[in-house]
């Protein structure tokens, strides 16, 4: 199993979502984080003083999936979280050993 | 006596300045009120937007706004007097010879009037939230303040022909709220939903406000408010009869405003399920705005029935703007000030005899083709000029960023949209 | 002269409507104080059920509550009059013939009135946040505003057999806030204590509430607003020894909440090693209650002591309840109305030599089991048929998306509770 | 006849006490300005400090403050005379007597004097913000309150040598204003800036405040407040000629309010590129500030005009402080309340041809020396004893956790700081 | 070492906590996470308007951790964070190829 | 390539990023997290009532580098991110089978 772990504009995550699901991705998991990237921060004003913001929001997805389903993924994701603009973020796929659905102890492929 | 005379003159004085007081706070109401039912990246601006829209509408109505509304003319023109700036308040003498007729100061008078035109603008200032731009809108409020309210207000107030004609509008559901929502829909119609609000099938999306008790707060703010907006529209305070009247008024105004909130939670309640605060919110702002015409012959009762009509047609109304004609206001001030605005004026000769339904028809015709002409021409050649929409990526942004440079809370992190 | 009598009869009438507004503005300082004090996830409710108990108070007390209140009775048994809706306001003529009797808007008097029941209700709410059901709590205020509070008020300030008797309550320590206060004490035994509350042991497990500045802006409100409370029961203003009163209780107890304040903020120092800001803002509600039995008497040195002790009282009341009786009070209200409302009923004879600590424990014990009693009853049928308390689910999530379908912040994200 | 004088009495007390009651609202203004412009780890314990403070005003100011001012004494060096506590207030008898010098209660008019000190010192809390200790900042609020305030109000309002002399400070752009900024001034040299808020480079580092709505709010509760602040100094409002007095007070100071809000709103336009908000609301803060020494002589053209330049002011000024000075005031009262209180008091000339630019200046040095030398020497004596500084560790936590045991936001999550 | 991530009910944080410590896990880092999943979202009113709310909060806990601890620590959070209804959660095993401890530099099993 | 993924102390996030910045990272994601670990919570009064905070404020880092930068960046993050009280963090090192660009769709090393 791989876990596919993608960087993307967080207004993109419901057509990502969709997009995945369409697919028959069962689960995804979004954590809202900055990103610092080719993309620049911007500078805000406060009070006359300058205030350089170096993060931007992003949100990053992480999906749990089966190794036979990984490149359709992939291209999925990055089809559907493109705008062609820069900032638009990465995918990166890691190797997971072991996978467990809590409610019933199910593992492997099962679980996901 | 004479003494008597300059002491109720004194109290008048002092009745005007503290109504007109609650009436400025008002100002405070909608600051929070449009701050809490926006998005948080959006936040900033429209404080900004309210701040100046104060301040704008005080200045102008100092400048041009007060000599037009209250100065001479034939009755459909007005004439810009300059009745503020040089002519001296009232002297004791004058006071104790007019027999009372000269009751309070003429800048306690302006005083009250300054914050009114106020309240008609923050009503704009809602319904174009998350997309108007900043200096645009401060623009049209130069013009709303300066010109457009005190033409119209001269025709009622001002003893201009709609007075003359026997139209009703006591404290101002025309003058003042509908004015305000007339400016605000034609700006809304040039203006545009805010991205994401209807999907390509025509859906309505909805865009939750960010920070309720701030919406719940300036809707206090405003019930509070709306006792010196009534209240004081009454002039009078200073013997019997007066003090009486003032007293029906403000608990007229309070049952109004109650019977409009608890009509709109059960509405709410039944038709979607839920007991919708933001629902409660509009329901009591209309009871307040549907009393607002005549809040001086119902009973306390049938003021309460005005306030639970207005909270019933508010909800539909909201709905209705948002599904049907797909007319995008964030806070629903269009149905709060303007379609409830127009039951109050229709409801007047229900417990006023002295009105007629072809009168307050008249009046609603009148204020409403005026304001509303006059600001889709302003919006317009302010659209063709400096443009009114923010671009699509500052939309996205938020306002904050790109008009103010700052954010509303820059430290809570949010969930994206 | 006449003119005089009806300058006086405006004066006073006109100042029953400013601290009327000032009371109604209590309802402000309620909702944001316990906006504040609750968890997010209930903010939103506790938002709607303030609003919607004011509403509900200000209609059952037109349709019932005043009625019973100021009619015709035996002195025990109340019988409804319908003084409000049916007879006029006091003519000239009649205020002049009264020779000064009669010198204030029975309307204004009405508006006074129908704000403090909705603040006897706000106390309730707090008390029962976060895991009462919106609309139980919604029949329980039907009830308690339009019968329960009244027949009490009769019996006092009626003129019923409490005043006879001579129990001394000026404005209110007993038949507004212990009313409050014992309400909601039958309501909190009846509900048990909020999931998560206490741990397995019986320990106590602190549940912060979200928004420390709404708390402490409702408190200030509530400060504000208690000027109107206290200063307007002194009921005229219109001489010089009046007005010289009612300066005296604006002083008393602005004193009373200063000196509550700063001794609950020490205790808490002392205590807690630290600067328990909620317990701060406990002790100035305390001082203020603590004074609403009697602001007129007392000094402004004495005024300081008794706000002061309630200050000390409230820190180990709240502990206490929390700790010993596991009474789960999210706000402290019962504390802060109950316990130190029954403390300012006992200091009214320290200064003021009319009372005597018998009358006033009657008078306690009385109110405590009137309302405690009627309280207990409407609780328990409300509880049989339509439940009070929300479902261990939506405890959970919380009660604004079950009962109000929406969140108080969506945008903010929260650490999980 | 004498229940006329009566009546005016209990009018202008009633006055007092309104306009009273719309200064003390100020500490809500003060108290929501301040948390919002903090960040959120320091909320709670800037909310303790300014409900601490306001109670420790009011205590101290009874205790000694109002007896110093208001006492006998040599016009340089005031005598503590016991007004408050001993002395019964005026008899009706000796109202109708004084022929109408004796027109309001004394109580009404201690009422209204203590709310300003505590305005004063509502100013310190801001510019100290952030890294002052809680008990260290109460124990100056201590001296302030009961020694250093009274002292110089002696020597203006209780009729001292500064009154004698000609300088004119009607409202207290210096009594209140500066001497408060004078106050912060020094505290803010001994406690130095925040940390992080300057690079080692000496470059500015911006530390936005956390809560943009509240600081809004609190602007707006100012604005209301300061009616009372100045329309209340006019001390009287029975005749016509003081009802027009206080009515062109309430039109100046609103139009003054105005003016500073637009001309910063528009400078920082200019400056920055951006509309940025808190200008604008210093702006408005400025124009009050600005129009307090003279409301009464400008007409509304020129208090606007005196109020825009406050808000012109304002904007470098905060700008010069922090960058040129290194002074870090995070929510900018040196600059509001001082920079731009000693422009009030030398704008009275313009339009008061009873003041001269040179008394002006001597008032403004003989209050800036006092405060300042005083108030230096608490703040030393204060700092080798108890010191005034949290730990690093403490203001890198945020001083919630550690002075007040919790936090102000508890449940949402913010970026960390 | 393993590196195991678990989406767990934000409730259970402190239940699994106290669990793992007690078998002697001494670090765990924990995230706010939104979960898509078999649990449906539920819908919301605002002003007559439905409004989706897909994303359900769940709190992903993350514990760096020696091989041999790998199948306890999973039991153990399986068995706490279960309550056997829908929206329970997952558990991700990976492989760790280092771990470093920044105050003392330290490496590998000490570092955890 | 690697995954190197770093627990600091918030207030480190600027040097850290200005520190591999300056070594050649183009990237980083950074999310707020909470730690538990031997550096104690602390307990805090509610009311009288305690309130025990097990969790305290940490930032994640992520950053996704070549092979051959990993042993320079770890370095640079500990000794950037170290104060030398307890509570520091802990850096993770694992590893990435896959990186896209979703802007260009590149991959690996390109894709960094
Ligand atoms: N090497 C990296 N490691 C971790 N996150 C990265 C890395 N590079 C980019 N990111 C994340 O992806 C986001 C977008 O990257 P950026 O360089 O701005 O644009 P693009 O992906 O279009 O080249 C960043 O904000 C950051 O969150
Ligand atoms: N394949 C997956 N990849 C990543 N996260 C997942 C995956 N499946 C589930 N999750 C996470 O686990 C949570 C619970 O999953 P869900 O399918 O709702 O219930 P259950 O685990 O009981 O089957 C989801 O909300 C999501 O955060
Ligand atoms: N085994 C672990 N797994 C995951 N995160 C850990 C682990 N150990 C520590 N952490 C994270 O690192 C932070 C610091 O660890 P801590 O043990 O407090 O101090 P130190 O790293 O100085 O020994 C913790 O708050 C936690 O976020």
């Amino acid at each position: 199993m791989k876990l596919i772990t993608a960087i993307i504009k967080p207004f993109k995550l419901d057509d990502v979502r969709q997009a995945v699901a369409d697919i028959g991705v069962q689960g995804i998991t979004a954590t809202e984080v900055k990103g610092f990237g080719r993309q620049r921060g911007h500078t805000e004003l406060y009070r006359g003083a300058e205030y350089v913001v170096d993060f931007l929001p992003k949100t990053k997805i992480e999906l749990a999936i089966d190794d036979d389903l990984v490149e359709q993924v992939v291209e999925t994701i990055v089809n559907t979280a493109r705008t062609g603009k820069i900032g638009d973020g990465k995918v990166f796929v890691s190797n997971l050993e072991e996978v467990i659905r809590i409610r019933t102890g199910e593992t492997g492929a099962e679980a996901i | 006596m004479d003494q008597i005379t300059e002491l109720s003159y004194a109290l008048d004085t002092f009745y005007f300045l503290v109504c007109g007081a609650l009436v400025m706070w008002m100002a405070a109401g909608f600051t929070m009120l449009e701050a809490g039912l926006v998005r948080s990246k959006n936040t900033a601006e429209i404080l900004t937007k309210n701040m100046g829209l104060y301040a704008i509408a005080c200045i102008m109505y100092m400048l041009t706004g007060y000599g037009i509304m209250y100065g001479e003319g034939n009755g459909v023109i007005p004439q810009l007097s300059d009745l503020l700036l040089t002519s001296a308040d009232n002297s004791a003498k004058e006071v104790i010879a007019s027999g009372g007729e000269t009751y309070y100061s003429n800048l306690s008078d302006f005083f009250f009037q300054v914050v009114f035109v106020a309240t008609a603008m923050s009503i704009v200032s809602g319904a174009v939230a998350e997309r108007m731009k900043l200096w645009s809108f401060f623009l049209f409020a130069v013009v709303l303040t300066g010109f457009i309210y005190p033409v119209q207000g001269y025709w009622k107030w001002g003893g201009g022909f709609l007075n003359e004609l026997g139209f009703i509008d006591f404290a101002g559901s025309g003058v003042v709220h509908m004015c305000g929502a007339a400016a605000a829909l034609a700006g809304v119609i040039l203006l545009g939903a805010r991205k994401g609000k209807y999907t390509k099938d025509g859906d309505v999306k909805a865009i939750p406000g960010a920070n309720l008790p701030l919406a719940t707060l300036g809707t206090l703010i405003l019930w509070l408010g709306w006792f010196g907006f009534n209240g004081g529209s009454e002039l009078k305070l200073s013997d019997v009869s007066e003090a009486n009247a003032v007293s029906l008024i403000f608990v007229n105004t309070n049952a109004a405003a109650a019977g409009g909130l608890i009509a709109a939670l059960l509405l709410a309640r039944a038709w979607f399920g839920k007991a919708d605060l933001t629902m409660a919110l509009n329901g009591a702002l209309a009871g307040l705005v549907a009393i607002t015409a005549e809040p001086l012959t119902p009973s306390p009762i049938e003021a309460t029935m005005i306030g639970m009509v207005g909270g019933l047609l508010v909800v539909p109304s909201i709905v209705f703007m948002d599904r049907v004609f797909k007319i995008d206001d964030p806070v629903g001030a269009i149905s709060v000030h303007g379609v409830v605005g127009i039951w109050g004026l229709l409801a007047v000769p229900l417990t006023n005899t002295d009105a007629t339904v072809g009168m307050q028809l008249t009046g609603i015709i009148v204020i409403f083709a005026w304001v509303f002409g006059t600001s889709l021409l302003v919006w317009t050649v302010i659209k063709l000029t400096l443009g009114i929409r923010v671009s699509e990526q500052e939309e996205y942004d938020g306002s904050d960023i790109h008009e103010c440079g700052l954010e509303a809370y820059p430290e809570f992190s949010r969930t994206s949209e």
